[in-house]
């Protein structure tokens, strides 16, 4: 295991920043696009 | 010699027609009827291999279109609504390029006989762009007058725009052409007499 | 004959079908991404001179692989399309562009957020950036033509048309750039000398680019799923109230 | 194939010299784009020789991109189109002379040119005949894949800009090798790499160009 605790997990070797940056966005545009494609489904369902 | 069976086309995603079959022979006349937007021009455009039927096919001397490309556009000549010439061009230009775009080597002499056959030869140093609508549908059609014309011609409203002598020089052009083994399709909203060896009727959107 | 071959995978009979298959894909994305973190966060080691901020190749690299795979797949599905004119292959191409592009932006977004720990700036004309940069102009330029057509049969067929051109394209701009790189910067600023890979980090690497596979597999076929009805709506209403209500 | 070929060219060349503005607007479009950027950058000799490769050729991707709409959209309004596709003449070579006329009335003057916006960078003499010889063997690729991309937007809202949308990406080859060619010369190194990889290009885009502009007429006409 890598990590003292938490907070040095979240540290990041002091790039926490960078490292959760790049994560949080790429989750955000993999749920984003989840959304829109589910809300598409819906809309073409809509009879 | 065409054939065209089975044919189905849509447009967007309305269906026009479905199942229509077409035979045409040498010396035959098919004439297209229907009301506007009935499908009348998309089913001249798929005999002319412009447009991909949604199903069926169309044969030329036994055949598929598709396969044949230039080989049936030699002996095609398709003219729609638009007359198909430059307005930059001279109307003898325009008529020197139809002809050597449809395979046809045709001399200054040719051109300004065939020109006088729709009796546009006096015009023949015009720009297109100053022409009307009728002389430019006289233009157009004036590719059918020369020597070596094709076997198969589809015309879209042929008989629009012209005044009385149009009409009857069209006439005279169309019967001379089916006289001699030639066979045409056309869309007319008058009710032009055509002479022919064999007459068949296609009603679209009945 | 050969074109209504694939007739038994017309549009509406493949409906079901991608709604059965889509929970297996969504699944197994979830389940290999967690893997995949795991072993990047917990197992794969701190790197020697990059320290903690390599890690972001876990998400940056599999989305790399993805946008170029994904054309590369959106490219097949053309021109099968246009080769036996069918009707769900080019649905199935416009399924698969917006999740091609999305991986692009990660790859851009990522690799900046990487660029600026390691070299001080977020953006480096490095080539693999810059090519990537270009894909995506790429996938933009796609979807806008599909978008422009009006038609569907026409965007289909005029879309496989570009994505075949830009296909044959993309190794052509990534030497390109490649030999731009060199010319103007030398060799030192750039991504393409990953670090040392231990084992561990390249089978982290791995499994987030197959939970990123299986990812693109599910959201495509659910996307396609609404595209069918889309285009199903106008020419049988009928099949269309079935899927509903069924 | 070559009389089609000829047929086609002499008409498109004919019809672009009884509109002389069109191919003239888009040479002076050029000569503005490329005398802007001074003006932006301000004039420092030395600043100038490192832009000049990227400034010229950039602005003649996007000449040459004003003038593609034209290509077809005038032809299939007038009907002329149409009838190029039922004609007896292979619908390759037809386009081929179509893109050839483009070239001769934009890309050829936009080389004869640039020599001269290349003094105004002030650009030594040996640098102005590979600016010359780079831009000689681009244009025709912007023509080609232009060709390619005008047809594909044919008829659609919006063509102009669509069509840059799609043509700019792939014309980066283009530019990376054109102005590549240039900056290599400046800075003493051969310039010839650049300029047969060029050639190469040029090469590959006239197969893919040509095939792509005629299925995208085929799909825009259907």
């Amino acid at each position: 295991m890598n990590w003292g605790g938490a907070a040095e997990f979240f540290a990041m070797g002091g790039h926490g920043a960078f490292v959760w940056g790049s994560y949080a966005v790429s989750a955000l545009c993999i749920a984003l696009e989840a959304w829109l494609v589910a809300r598409r489904n819906r809309r073409a369902r809509a009879a | 010699m065409l054939n065209a069976n089975g044919l189905s086309c849509e447009r967007g995603d309305r269906q026009l027609f479905a199942g229509l079959s077409l035979a045409l022979e040498a010396g035959g006349l098919a004439r297209l009827l229907g009301a506007n937007g009935s499908g009348k021009t998309s089913l001249l455009r798929i005999l002319a291999g412009l447009t991909r039927p949604a199903a069926g096919e169309v044969r030329w001397r036994g055949e598929r279109i598709g396969d044949l490309a230039e080989e049936y556009g030699r002996e095609l000549a398709y003219i729609g609504h638009a007359p198909a010439l430059k307005d930059e061009l001279t109307v003898a230009e325009n008529l020197a390029f139809a002809a050597r775009l449809a395979g046809i080597v045709a001399s200054g002499a040719q051109l300004e006989a065939a020109l006088e056959v729709l009796g546009m030869a006096t015009r023949a140093a015009l720009p297109a762009r100053v022409l009307s609508q009728g002389q430019k549908r006289r233009v157009s059609l004036a590719r059918l007058a020369l020597p070596g014309a094709p076997a198969l011609w589809l015309l879209d409203e042929p008989f629009a725009a012209l005044d009385e002598d149009g009409i009857g020089r069209v006439r005279a052009l169309t019967e001379a052409h089916l006289a001699r083994g030639g066979m045409l399709v056309l869309t007319s909203h008058q009710d032009v007499p055509v002479a022919a060896g064999s007459i068949q009727t296609v009603t679209l959107g009945a | 004959m050969f074109s209504n071959f694939f007739s038994f995978a017309s549009p509406q009979a493949f409906y079901p079908v991608a709604g059965r298959m889509i929970p297996w894909f969504g699944w197994s994305a979830a389940l290999l991404a967690l893997a995949g973190l795991y072993i990047g966060f917990f197992v794969a080691p701190t790197d020697a001179t990059q320290g903690e901020s390599y890690r972001i190749i876990f998400i940056h690299v599999p989305a790399a692989w993805m946008s170029m795979f994904i054309y590369l797949v959106m490219a097949l599905w053309a021109g099968l399309g246009l080769v036996l004119n069918t009707r769900l292959s080019g649905m199935m191409a416009s399924a698969l562009a917006p999740t091609g592009a999305m991986f692009t932006f990660v790859a851009l977004w990522s690799g900046a957020l990487w660029g600026k720990p390691t070299w001080g700036t977020y953006w480096v004309w490095d080539a693999r950036l810059t090519s990537e940069l270009i894909l995506l102009f790429l996938y933009l330029g796609y979807m806008a033509l599909k978008e422009a057509i009006e038609d569907p049969q026409r965007a289909d067929r005029a879309g496989a048309i570009l994505a075949l051109v830009g296909v044959v394209n993309i190794p052509i701009i990534y030497f390109s750039v490649q030999w731009w790189n060199t010319l103007h910067q030398g060799a030192s600023v750039s991504l393409t000398k990953a670090p040392s890979m231990a084992m561990t980090m390249l089978a982290g690497m791995l499994v987030m680019a197959l939970a990123a596979w299986m990812y693109a597999i599910a959201v495509s076929l659910a996307r396609v799923r609404a595209i069918i009805l889309e285009r199903e709506r106008g020419r049988d209403m009928a099949w269309v109230r079935s899927m509903v209500n069924a | 194939m070559t009389a089609a070929f000829a047929a086609v060219l002499r008409r498109d060349l004919l019809v672009a010299l009884r509109r002389k503005g069109d191919a003239l607007n888009v040479l002076i479009f050029f000569v503005i784009v490329a005398s802007l950027f001074p003006l932006g950058t301000g004039a420092e000799p030395g600043q100038l020789r490192t832009m000049a490769a990227g400034v010229i050729w950039v602005g003649a991707l996007l000449a040459a991109l004003l003038s593609l709409p034209r290509l077809f959209a005038a032809d299939l309004a007038d009907g002329t189109l149409e009838q190029m596709l039922v004609s007896a003449q292979p619908l390759p070579a037809v386009v081929a002379a179509k893109v050839a006329a483009h070239w001769l009335s934009t890309g050829l003057p936009l080389a004869l040119i640039a020599p001269v916006l290349g003094l105004q960078y002030g650009l030594p003499s040996d640098a102005l005949l590979v600016l010359l010889g780079a831009v000689l063997l681009g244009t025709p690729v912007l023509s080609l894949v232009g060709a390619a991309g005008a047809a594909l937007t044919l008829g659609v809202r919006g063509a102009g800009v669509l069509t840059g949308l799609l043509v700019l990406p792939l014309c980066v080859p283009a530019l990376v090798f054109g102005a590549g060619a240039l900056t290599a010369s400046l800075s003493g190194l051969a310039p010839g790499p650049h300029l047969s990889l060029l050639g190469a290009l040029l090469a590959v885009s006239l197969p893919l160009g040509l095939w792509a502009a005629c299925a995208a007429l085929r799909v825009a006409l259907d």
